[in-house]
């Protein structure tokens, strides 16, 4: 495809949704709606407002960029079509998220986001390590997807709707329902996987496999924000409440410190970064935790900020090591020589990261204090957690943006090279766009920022930003939290040796569930499925006696009335026959023995139908027990005899087990003999024999005419059958018989 | 009209005596059974439209009134699975043109595979218990042959194993119906519904329910019953596992669902818990089942007993969401897992084998493929917007409704599971290696690997069309769903009275 | 006469059934003859015995007042028969195959489906 | 099993026996006996032939392969039900002769349908018996 024209697309959507930004900021709501499942009351239906079109933006504006960079990233790459396939379907499934009116269709969408990514992140699936981080995406996302599908069920049938317009005007209804709770747990699965949130972070940096264009994209302004809108696009709703604050800074706050300690720790460029991402991720948690105004006006700011660094310091990454041949910031250095532009652009995002005066970082930092140190509930704690993590992110920024292109190349063997633009200009101009907002604040926030704010609040909230607020607490701390950045910039030698010894984290936790989970399945298969089949037949009659027995005893009314013993002694005399017949072929250990107490058996019956006014069952029962015998000596001498085989125990065992079938069935025909007789259909058979069906023998009529498709599906039984014997015995040659 | 009914019954038998007749024109039955299942997909249409138009159908075979003679009923349930039936077979046929060997056909493939589809449409159209007996018994020795055909070690174990089950199933099953007419006086499925109403629930009433209920059960492969699928189902070729997969146990879930919403409504609501449960541990062991497999035929056989616990689900349930979404599942796992079962039998053809760890490298040369067999992964592990993610959707829903949270947190949990087994298995055929000391793939002819990859193909597309357009067939099994739940409207079709 | 035929249809349940989990397949095939007896039995005896007189019609056409054996579970049982004898048949001479080809008549032998099967069943039974 | 008398004997049965076949075919509508027992009654005779004559003669002496006896039998059990559908009613759907029919009494669909029973019986015990004793 032509780069222009696939660029054409992620740019015209920016530019639609560029000019979109007016009508937004003044309050317009664009919605559209098709049925798609009306019977589930299913609509595909999307909204634009204010968080939509902040997202929206971020989405195709950084699309178009990473398009552009990898048609220089990847362009030797053989599957550069299929990136930029990926990479659109990615786009399309992100927007549909963020857009959507509907929470089924949200929820969609989401999941398509995260099937997008397994093939993203598995984009080089040559290597194993792609492979196990698309699929531990893949896996945790999924499960928290399904989750998040749990919740948004539960949430859509508490409000009665799961159009999210409603929804957004029920939350009263919904915080004081009695499945709150559940609600919110299970939407918060979902937001936490999906956003990498502490215990489920350790599949980001685990994603960093993918191609840097894949992680700058993902992994700075997409993917992993999805959780973050989530919280966002349903705090008016399920904010406000004790549970959700206190659930949302201390996961936030954790996954802010460790996100940001496992940082300094790394010297790759691209982990660096994604460490930082983790806890980027936290920070803006914890502030939608908070949920007050300031809070909701920081997290939105943060999140625009951070996507612009984090994206322009992603591709610089690539870029360097596009350039050098190494991302390993041990090895690098002086690289601002060699190539200028992405030093700048590095330094930008950098300085944006650590929060430094002009750029919109400072801004984003100076709001946080202020939510922080104005937080509902120990503030200073939170704004204690805060400065940590701020300090940490200071060190961090100048390990990725300032270390590789400052000072003089460590590792001589690396041969340095320019980049060509399509390289630099992309993380260039989210830098530079950083220090734009960092110059003209107010207007940012006001026609991006307070539409978003809003839409999150609930309400309108005045958004007034500006890059000085001259002397406060807010700006102290920030100096303060420069220097301590600076200082343990100063220590990252220590931190990175610390880094030898591996440190636990949930991830261990989940290789072990995944290593533990195929042991246990088989485990478990091979004890229920352990390929012997009188086990099976155990398992599958004893279940089902004991089943009918069991109803048996309850669903009865009274005590059995025993019919009584009746009828007259030969008849008696068969019946002996006959359990005489089966005790013996139970019994014997010979073949020709055991055929001849079948026949015993079969006879028997014969008999009794003799006896009971039934000569045609007789009949036919002696012809097929005499061919039957005639079958089984045929067959029976080719095979082994019976030798004993199974132990006393076994055998024991097998007996009760078979006495109790055989005992249930018997108490079975006694209830039902015992109940009153109900008029059958004989009588009209009867009647209809002769007049209707030109026939006396109404067994035969109901065979050839009455039942006459019941014969017809036997005879085909039978057909089948020999053509089944047919096709066993036939012998196997390539010349075909002529039957 | 009403002959239409016969319709589905007389063209597979026709086809299979035409068969034997012309016993050694193999080219001659290839293209009857293709016109056969051809014409049934066509007549299950009509008859579909026909009951849209006109409500619930009955015909009475041999002219005889009801409940004397034997009744065919087609309601939008019946026609839908009968629609299904006949997509099934004709994709299954074409596949076999390509698959089957000329020993296979010399055995009687082509008319054995028509009586197999005779049986199965018989247990869909018949409104009879007895009648139901002797198209499973039609179904089942059609199954057995088919099953054995080759005569390798692990076919005949895996047949044996397979026929000893089924025939204790059929045992019980004559027993029930036996017990059942000793009970009530009657066989025809509408009039015992009326008669069961009449009586009281206490002595053996329920007992029959608990006999017939196991013995559906172990039909449908449900837990703890289902051994006898994943013992042999990797054992035949890839197309016969493909029709067995998608159809004999969904007989067995069909007439689950027939039986215990018509006869025996009450019962289905006593034993609710006990429904559930099975659907649990179903899908659960299922699962477990799958990700314990080294073997893709065994790992796919146990993913068909692990779905069947979510059909059983909506019968649990008995709501007409449930209902609607179990038909829904149904449907779309026939389509998404025959189109898993026939491409990875194209992969194990280029192969030379079906162990995973032996398997690999697929995805460079044949993205199309992976793509074929992708799309039905993920629609069965109910990633949207395929056709498995509505089908969850609403037996999830139903389940909420329901306030069964165990259930669905089950059901859930065990699409996670689903997802993690099957994504497993598409990157071990597909990202991962070939392992060096593997065969190297064999190119297969084009018209082969076209009909072999045409049927995949078709019913991968149906899965995503249902998927991206559900309304349609979802409303249908809406409608079979209200009907089922209504047995007014059945019993006066097949009666001609209400009760 | 109901009461009795009811022990003995529990006793070829019982007696079937305990052939059926041997391990030898061979005693199987007689297990499940005994189980089809058994079934047809059933049916014969839940739909009422009458002495003596089979369900013909005289053939004068008249009907007499006398009762006679329902026909509708004689026709049941007619092709619940025909049906066993053609599974009977076929599960004969598969077992026949099945031994040719296994060497064995063991079931135990013939766990080729669980390759890890030396789990359970191994401390059991030999 | 070279017994000369069986061998004779059963030459003299044989068509003793398919006569009674017939007969218990073409009565059984009316007494006890009917397609199912009749075909069984010819399996025995040919099996008794073959075990006198050897398995190669008794398939000489059924002329038919047992297959198609099978494959006949069913053909015209399904075209007796095909019939009544040509006159508008449905699948097998009794059709009678007006007048009765010399021997049989009244001749109809359903005689034809016991007769497809009869064959396709006969058919299949013999395909099997055929087919072990080949084996053997």
């Amino acid at each position: 495809m032509l780069p222009a024209l696939l660029l054409s697309i992620p740019l015209g959507l920016f530019a639609w949704f560029a000019l979109q930004i007016g009508p937004v900021a003044t309050g317009q709501l664009l919605q559209v709606s098709v049925p798609w499942l009306p019977s589930l009351g299913v609509a595909l239906s999307f909204r634009l407002d204010g968080l939509g079109l902040l997202f929206a933006l971020l989405i195709t504006g950084i699309g178009a960029l990473v398009l552009l960079y990898a048609s220089s990233y990847l362009h030797d790459h053989p599957h550069l079509k299929r990136f930029n396939g990926f990479i659109l379907a990615f786009m399309a499934a992100m927007l549909g998220t963020v857009l959507a009116g509907d929470l089924i269709t949200l929820f969609i969408f989401w999941e398509l986001t995260g099937l997008c990514s397994f093939l993203l992140i598995g984009f080089d699936y040559q290597q194993e390590a792609s492979r196990r981080a698309a699929f531990q995406a893949l896996l945790v996302t999924g499960a928290g997807g399904l989750a998040l599908l749990a919740g948004i069920i539960l949430l859509g049938q508490s409000v009665g709707s799961s159009d999210l317009t409603t929804i957004l005007n029920s939350g009263d209804l919904l915080r004081s329902h009695s499945l709150y709770l559940p609600i919110l747990i299970l939407m918060l699965a979902g937001a936490f996987t999906k956003s990498a949130q502490f215990p489920f972070h350790f599949w980001l940096p685990g994603a960093m496999a993918a191609p840097t264009p894949v992680s700058a994209y993902l992994h700075s302004a997409t993917m992993v924000k999805l959780g973050i809108f989530l919280m966002a696009r349903f705090s008016p709703v399920l904010g406000g409440t004790d549970s959700w604050l206190i659930c949302l800074t201390s996961v936030g706050g954790l996954t802010l410190l460790l996100g940001a300690a496992k940082a300094i720790q790394r010297t790759d460029l691209k982990q660096i970064l994604a460490w930082t991402t983790v806890s980027a991720l936290g920070m803006l948690t914890l502030l939608l935790g908070l949920g007050t105004p300031l809070a909701t006006t920081a997290a939105m700011l943060l999140l625009a900020v951070h996507a612009l660094y984090k994206s322009s310091l992603f591709l610089t990454a690539g870029a360097v090591d596009h350039g050098s041949g190494t991302r390993d910031i041990r090895r690098l250095g002086g690289l601002g020589r060699t190539m200028p532009q992405v030093a700048l652009a590095a330094g930008l995002a950098a300085l944006s990261m650590a929060g430094m005066l002009p750029l919109a970082g400072f801004i984003a930092k100076e709001l946080f204090y202020e939510a922080t140190l104005h937080a509902p509930y120990s503030p200073w704690l939170i704004t204690a957690v805060a400065f940590l993590g701020n300090s940490l992110t200071v060190a961090a920024a100048l390990l990725a943006g300032y270390l590789p292109f400052y000072g003089t190349l460590k590792d001589t063997e690396l041969h340095p090279h320019q980049v060509d633009l399509r390289l630099w200009l992309p993380p260039l101009l989210p830098a530079l766009l950083g220090l734009l907002i960092g110059f003209f604040p107010a207007a940012f926030g006001r026609l991006l920022l307070a539409p978003a704010v809003a839409q999150v609040a609930g309400k309108p909230v005045p958004v007034e930003l500006a890059l000085w607020h001259g002397f406060n607490p807010m700006l102290l701390i920030s100096v303060v939290t420069l220097g301590a950045g600076l200082a343990l910039f100063s220590l990252r030698n220590h931190f990175q040796m610390q880094r030898q010894s591996p440190g636990w984290d949930t991830e261990q936790l989940y290789d072990l569930l995944l290593a533990g989970l195929p042991r246990f399945a088989d485990m478990i298969t091979s004890y229920l499925q352990n390929g012997r089949l009188r086990y099976y037949l155990m398992i599958v009659t004893g279940t089902a006696v004991a089943l009918m027995a069991a109803t048996l005893f309850t669903s009865s009314t009274g005590t059995l009335q025993l019919p009584r013993p009746d009828g007259s002694l030969h008849e008696w005399l068969t019946a002996v026959i006959i359990l005489a017949g089966a005790l013996m072929a139970t019994l014997t250990d010979s073949r020709l023995a055991a055929v001849a107490a079948l026949g015993v058996v079969g006879y028997g019956v014969a008999l009794i139908y003799i006896l009971f006014g039934a000569p045609d069952l007789a009949m036919t029962q002696f012809c097929i027990e005499t061919l039957s015998i005639i079958l089984f000596v045929l067959v029976l001498h080719k095979l082994p005899r019976f030798t004993l085989l199974s132990s006393t125990r076994s055998r024991l065992r097998d007996m009760v087990i078979a006495l109790g079938v055989g005992s249930v069935m018997t108490m079975l025909v006694w209830r039902a003999v015992s109940q009153p007789l109900i008029p059958s259909l004989s009588t009209w058979f009867m009647e209809q024999s002769l007049p209707a069906g030109h026939g006396r023998n109404v067994v035969n009529v109901i065979l050839v005419d009455f039942r006459a498709l019941d014969t017809l599906g036997e005879i085909t039984v039978l057909a089948v059958a020999a053509l089944g014997v047919y096709a066993m015995l036939k012998p196997r040659s390539g010349k075909e018989g002529t039957d | 009209m009403k002959n239409l009914l016969f319709l589905p019954l007389i063209i597979p038998l026709a086809t299979a005596v035409l068969g034997l007749l012309a016993w050694n024109q193999r080219k001659f039955q290839r293209i009857a059974g293709i016109c056969s299942t051809a014409l049934l997909s066509v007549t299950a249409v009509l008859l579909l439209l026909e009951v849209q138009q006109h409500g619930i159908l009955s015909a009475q075979a041999g002219n005889w009134p009801a409940p004397f003679g034997i009744t065919l009923v087609a309601d939008t349930f019946s026609a839908l699975m009968l629609l299904a039936t006949g997509l099934m077979g004709l994709c299954v046929t074409v596949y076999s043109l390509a698959d089957a060997d000329s020993d296979q056909e010399a055995r009687g493939y082509h008319p054995l595979l028509q009586v197999l589809l005779l049986g199965i449409c018989g247990s869909f159209l018949t409104g009879d218990l007895f009648n139901l007996y002797v198209w499973f018994e039609v179904m089942l020795i059609a199954s057995f042959v088919l099953l054995a055909l080759g005569g390798k070690r692990e076919q005949m174990e895996g047949a044996i194993k397979y026929v000893a089950l089924n025939l204790i199933a059929s045992a019980l099953l004559l027993a029930g119906i036996g017990l059942l007419y000793g009970v009530t006086g009657t066989l025809n499925m509408a009039h015992l519904a009326i008669r069961l109403q009449e009586m009281p629930h206490t002595g053996t009433i329920p007992v029959i329910a608990v006999l017939l209920f196991c013995a559906f059960s172990i039909k449908a492969a449900v837990f703890p019953f289902y051994f006898w699928l994943p013992a042999s189902y990797h054992t035949p070729p890839i197309a016969v596992i493909t029709i067995f997969s998608a159809l004999l146990s969904k007989v067995g879930i069909y007439v689950l669902i027939r039986v215990f919403t018509l006869i025996f409504p009450q019962e289905t609501i006593t034993g609710q818990p006990l429904i559930l449960g099975a659907a649990g541990l179903t899908m659960l062991f299922g699962a477990l089942g799958a990700i314990a497999q080294p073997e893709l035929r065994r790992l796919l056989s146990f993913c068909v007993v692990s779905q069947i616990g979510y059909l059983l689900m909506g019968l649990g349930l008995m709501t007409p969401l449930a209902l609607a979404g179990s038909i829904f599942f149904m449907l779309h796992i026939m389509a998404a897992k025959s189109a898993l079962f026939l491409t990875s039998g194209v992969v194990a053809r280029m192969s030379g084998t079906t162990m995973l760890k032996e398997l690999g490298g697929l995805y460079k040369r044949y993205p199309l493929l992976a793509v074929l067999f992708l799309v039905p992964a993920l629609s069965v592990a109910g990633i949207p917007p395929l056709s498995g993610f509505w089908g969850k959707l609403a037996l999830v829903q139903a389940g909420l409704q329901s306030e069964q949270y165990l259930l669905v947190a089950m059901a859930l949990g065990v699409s996670v599971l689903t997802l993690y087994y099957l994504v497993t298995a598409w990157i071990a055929l597909f990202w991962k290696n070939q392992p060096a000391d593997a065969e190297k793939l064999h190119h297969l002819p084009a018209v082969r690997r076209g009909q072999m990859i045409v049927p995949a193909l078709l019913l991968a597309l149906v899965s995503l069309v249902a998927g991206l357009l559900p309304e349609p067939l979802f409303r249908l099994c809406h409608i079979a769903s209200e009907q089922l739940l209504n047995n007014d409207a059945y019993i006066k079709a097949v009666l001609g009275v209400t009760q | 006469m109901e009461s009795m035929l009811a022990v003995v249809i529990g006793g070829l349940y019982a007696a079937g059934m305990y052939l059926m989990v041997r391990r030898s397949i061979v005693k199987m095939i007689f297990g499940l003859a005994l189980l089809g007896n058994a079934a047809n039995l059933l049916i014969f005896t839940v739909g009422r015995l009458t002495r003596g007189r089979p369900p013909h019609v005289p053939a004068d056409g008249v009907l007499s007042a006398l009762p006679v054996a329902d026909p509708v579970p004689q026709a049941l049982i007619l092709t619940a028969i025909v049906i066993g004898f053609g599974v009977q048949a076929f599960a004969l001479v598969l077992i026949k195959r099945v031994y040719q080809t296994v060497g064995s008549d063991d079931q135990d032998v013939m766990v080729t489906e669980n390759q890890g099967q030396e789990k359970l069943g191994q401390e059991e039974e030999r | 099993m070279h017994s000369l008398i069986l061998a004779t004997a059963i030459r003299l049965l044989l068509p003793l026996m398919l006569l009674f076949s017939l007969f218990l075919l073409l009565r059984g509508h009316n007494e006890p006996g009917g397609g199912f027992v009749g075909g069984l009654v010819v399996a025995a005779a040919f099996a008794l032939y073959t075990l006198a004559h050897g398995e190669k003669e008794g398939r000489r002496m059924l002329r038919v392969a047992p297959l198609q006896l099978v494959a006949s039998g069913l053909l015209i059990a399904l075209t007796s039900g095909l019939l009544p559908l040509l006159a508008g009613l449905p699948f097998l759907t009794a059709l009678w002769s007006a007048v009765p029919a010399p021997v049989i009494g009244h001749a109809g669909t359903p005689l034809l349908f016991d007769l497809g029973v009869y064959l396709l019986v006969a058919g299949m015990s013999l395909l099997i018996i055929f087919t072990l004793m080949e084996e053997n």
